[in-house]
């Protein structure tokens, strides 16, 4: 499989997503820099964590006017999987790829540990392969990651089970104590409507071996894999 | 407006002694210049040339076949850790700067260190702290501790450095004179070490990084100075504020450009900027340097050469580029949309020269600059409560197979939670590097 | 010609900013305080005709100076 | 009353914000931007008498609000 993996002014997780997908998972991943205009022959696009220059003005407000954008939103509108974790997430918000948008933490801190998260639901891309009721353990570390959107647009997340991933405690629960951002209704992860765009402030990519504390966060790669897996199989037949 | 006269008065305001000046008049053979002279006192301030700490700081040991770039010799100092890997890691202090504006001073000491740190070719993957502050019983400190605090939680945060450890102490020696030292550790490949010297004569001196303003600079050397129309507050020059976006695309742009061989020479400009990396590159090299400041960008109008020498804004470096190889360095900096320019060259005259729109404003051989400061003895007396602590050995510590365990145990009740996680992360990390290269090094 | 743009949390957004700042003040002893609110100030410096800067700093506020999903903004010309 | 605070960086000051941000509306075409500079705005609603909430107020710009040593404040009472 080939992955971009976009490169803004300031990103700092994309050498944690090339490695998890290359050296991880035996994929090749490619650093696509932000003034490209083309992605090139990709199966999907990975936005990774960072602080796209310097968090000036919003979270993502700049980066998301760079020319590999307008790339990335042709490529969705085409059906391709876009993932974009923390920044990235933030990023998709900004350019109008998910509904919604993130803010400065209800603490005003910056949270850096680990936490339990909840998947909502199977019925995605990027949750496909997340056995029932597992409880993945993934690090975050974000100062303005409290996910906010009118009530009309969450209770359209909500019926269209677009809400891919809960803060949880260790029992699964949704409480405000497990909420490390004051996120609405806990949400750590949303899609799009058509599923194909997902973005998450917790960090897979920095969760995919033992050694690093957990390797939760594979099951979010391994089912966006397995789907491309699928798909490709699907197309050659 | 012209420089003021050099003045008993004015020598002493810069920090000198009347035998420093005589030194100094020895090593020109005449009188310094005005600028010379603020040249001169920034390289002899203990801050740059460790005049007082010298003896003491030569008393480290500094010596093993482990260590391939000693302490005090280079921008940072370098220790062998197997399988072609090492660690490039150094502390600093930045007390005066967080005294004036914690949260700012704090942060550049931060910024600071992490250049010193990919300055030798090295990526940066951890921070660590030592701070001291008076009693938090008053206001004023706890306003410095949580400033200091929140700058480097702050720097680190964005850059994605994470800070894993600290330590702090409350006293009242401290009141008013807190101590905050930042401490970054890099991991490369031997042969990605990079070196601050100005080698190959001819080769192009290039300045990377914003443009240079009045950040920072001495408000003593000021007080002399007659008032222009612009306001009084520009005249004083101004605290240095942080910009880690910036730093951020300096570090990657250096590295990126650390990877092409086309760098024969690196060091950032910390204290006393231009003056202290074209000196002390030239004197290692045992070369000379010729600069012209019209070249420098400058971020205010009307600059002196003084003050584009003395300057103290962040996040620039100066690059010693092998000739012919200008056009690879220009790419670099420009996809990173860095300001860059190319402000001199590499002379085997040994001098350092500067000179603003071809006039030449500073002549000073550069090796007697950087390296020929006074060294003074100071009287000392090895305190009581040092004995029981100089009785202690490292064998009295249990080995262990768990370190990111024996971390948090060591830290009983302390605030540190919130940050295990990465503890834990960062010695993996370090344990990873030795294991795969691949996995940590750079394109 | 100078554009100075007060760009608000929307009333519904959450705003814990404004929430530590009032407390804080309220803990230094300054009484009646109601309500606290933090939001970003810009002033663009901008040469050119003052019809179409207001067009140019509208568009601007609405595209990228602003989020509309949780920011409201307002801005004047001098 | 309405206390409206806008919070600047001092001109000497570097400014990294409103520079990032002058160079993205730069990239995105608009033109003749002279200066950006990014700072900060607050409400405050407080009952009283005017001319001690403009005491307090400008205490508190002082002593908390702002950073005297990097930026420079102004308000007004409405
Ligand atoms: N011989 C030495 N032994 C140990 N540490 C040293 C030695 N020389 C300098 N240092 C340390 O290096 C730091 C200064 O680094 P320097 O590169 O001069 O500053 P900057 O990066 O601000 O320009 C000091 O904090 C000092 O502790």
């Amino acid at each position: 499989m080939n992955f971009a993996v976009l490169q803004f002014p300031a990103s700092n997780c994309d050498q944690d997503a090339v490695h998890a997908l290359r050296n991880v998972f035996g994929h090749s991943a490619r650093l696509l820099w932000h003034k490209e205009t083309s992605l090139g022959d990709v199966d999907a696009v990975l936005i990774p964590g960072g602080f796209s220059y310097g968090d000036y003005l919003r979270t993502g407000a700049i980066a998301r006017f760079s020319p590999v954008m307008q790339a990335v939103q042709t490529f969705a509108a085409n059906g391709g999987l876009v993932l974009g974790i923390c920044n990235g997430f933030q990023i998709l918000c900004e350019a109008g790829l998910l509904p919604g948008a993130l803010i400065r933490n209800r603490s005003l801190q910056f949270r850096c540990e680990h936490v339990f998260v909840k998947t909502v639901t199977k019925d995605s891309p990027f949750t496909g392969q997340v056995p029932d009721g597992k409880l993945m353990r993934i690090p975050i570390a974000h100062g303005e990651g409290c996910y906010f959107a009118d009530e009309e647009t969450i209770s359209r997340l909500k019926s269209n089970n677009q809400i891919l991933w809960q803060y949880v405690n260790d029992k699964g629960e949704a409480t405000e104590v497990a909420n490390p951002n004051g996120s609405v209704q806990n949400i750590a992860g949303i899609c799009n409507e058509r599923r194909n765009v997902a973005g998450l402030m917790p960090h897979p990519e920095r969760a995919c071996e033992p050694l690093l504390g957990s390797a939760d966060g594979r099951l979010i790669f391994e089912s966006f894999l397995n789907y491309l897996q699928n798909k490709n199989v699907a197309k050659a037949a | 407006m012209s420089d003021p006269a050099i003045t008993p008065e004015l020598i002493k305001q810069h920090g000198l002694t009347p035998d420093e000046f005589e030194r100094i008049k020895g090593i020109l053979g005449r009188e310094p210049n005005y600028t010379e002279l603020g040249i001169f006192s920034v390289m002899w301030s203990e801050h740059c040339s460790y005049k007082n700490s010298r003896p003491l700081l030569k008393t480290f040991p500094t010596k093993s076949p482990k260590i391939l770039v000693g302490a005090g010799e280079e921008n940072a100092g370098i220790i062998d850790i197997g399988d072609g890997l090492a660690i490039a890691f150094k502390i600093e202090s930045h007390n005066h700067p967080s005294a004036v504006e914690p949260f700012q001073g704090a942060a550049t000491g931060v910024g600071g260190i992490i250049r010193d740190i990919f300055t030798m070719g090295a990526r940066p993957v951890c921070a660590v702290d030592s701070l001291r502050f008076g009693e938090l019983t008053s206001p004023e400190v706890r306003r410095l501790f949580s400033g200091v605090v929140s700058g480097i939680a702050h720097y680190g945060n964005c850059f994605g450095i994470p800070t894993i450890a600290g330590e702090v102490y409350f006293d009242k020696v401290y009141e008013g004179n807190p101590l905050v030292n930042a401490f970054c550790l890099g991991v490369l490949r031997h042969d990605q070490i990079a070196r601050g010297a100005a080698k190959g004569i001819g080769n192009p001196v290039f300045y990377v990084g914003p443009a240079t303003g009045r950040d920072g600079l001495a408000g003593a050397a000021f007080a002399s100075q007659d008032l222009t129309e612009e306001s009084a507050e520009q005249q004083r020059g101004a605290v240095q504020v942080g910009d880690p976006f910036m730093e951020k695309l300096v570090m990657e742009a250096c590295l990126e450009l650390l990877a092409t061989d086309a760098v024969a020479g690196i060091q950032d400009m910390g204290a006393a900027g231009l003056t202290c990396s074209t000196c002390e590159t030239a004197a290692r090299a045992g070369t000379g340097i010729e600069i012209d400041l019209s070249k420098v960008p400058q971020r205010a109008p009307n600059m002196t050469p003084y003050e584009i020498m003395l300057s103290e804004s962040q996040e620039r470096m100066l690059i010693i580029v092998k000739k012919g190889r200008e056009a690879e360095v220009q790419r670099i900096f420009d996809k990173w949309d860095l300001p860059w320019a190319e402000i001199g060259f590499v002379t085997d005259s040994s001098r350092m020269v500067v000179k603003n729109h071809g006039q030449p404003v500073a002549d000073i051989p550069a090796s007697k600059l950087a390296d020929e400061a006074p060294i003074y003895q100071r009287e000392f007396k090895e305190p009581e409560y040092l004995k029981p602590v100089r009785a202690f050995t490292l064998n009295e510590v249990p080995d262990t197979q768990d370190a990111a365990g024996n971390l948090k145990t060591c830290s009983p009740g302390q605030p540190l939670p919130r940050r295990t996680g990465f503890i834990a992360n960062t010695i993996i990390w370090c344990a990873m590097a030795r294991r795969s290269s691949q996995a940590l090094m750079l394109r | 010609m100078k554009a100075k743009i007060i760009i608000t949390p929307k009333k519904a957004v959450l705003d814990p900013q404004g929430k530590t700042v009032q407390n804080a003040l309220e803990h230094m002893g300054y009484q009646g305080i109601s309500a606290v609110h933090v939001g970003k100030y810009l002033e663009i410096e901008v040469a050119g005709d003052k019809e179409t800067i207001r067009k140019q700093i509208d568009e601007a506020c609405h595209k990228i100076l602003s989020n509309p999903v949780i920011e409201d903004y307002r801005f004047e010309l001098e």
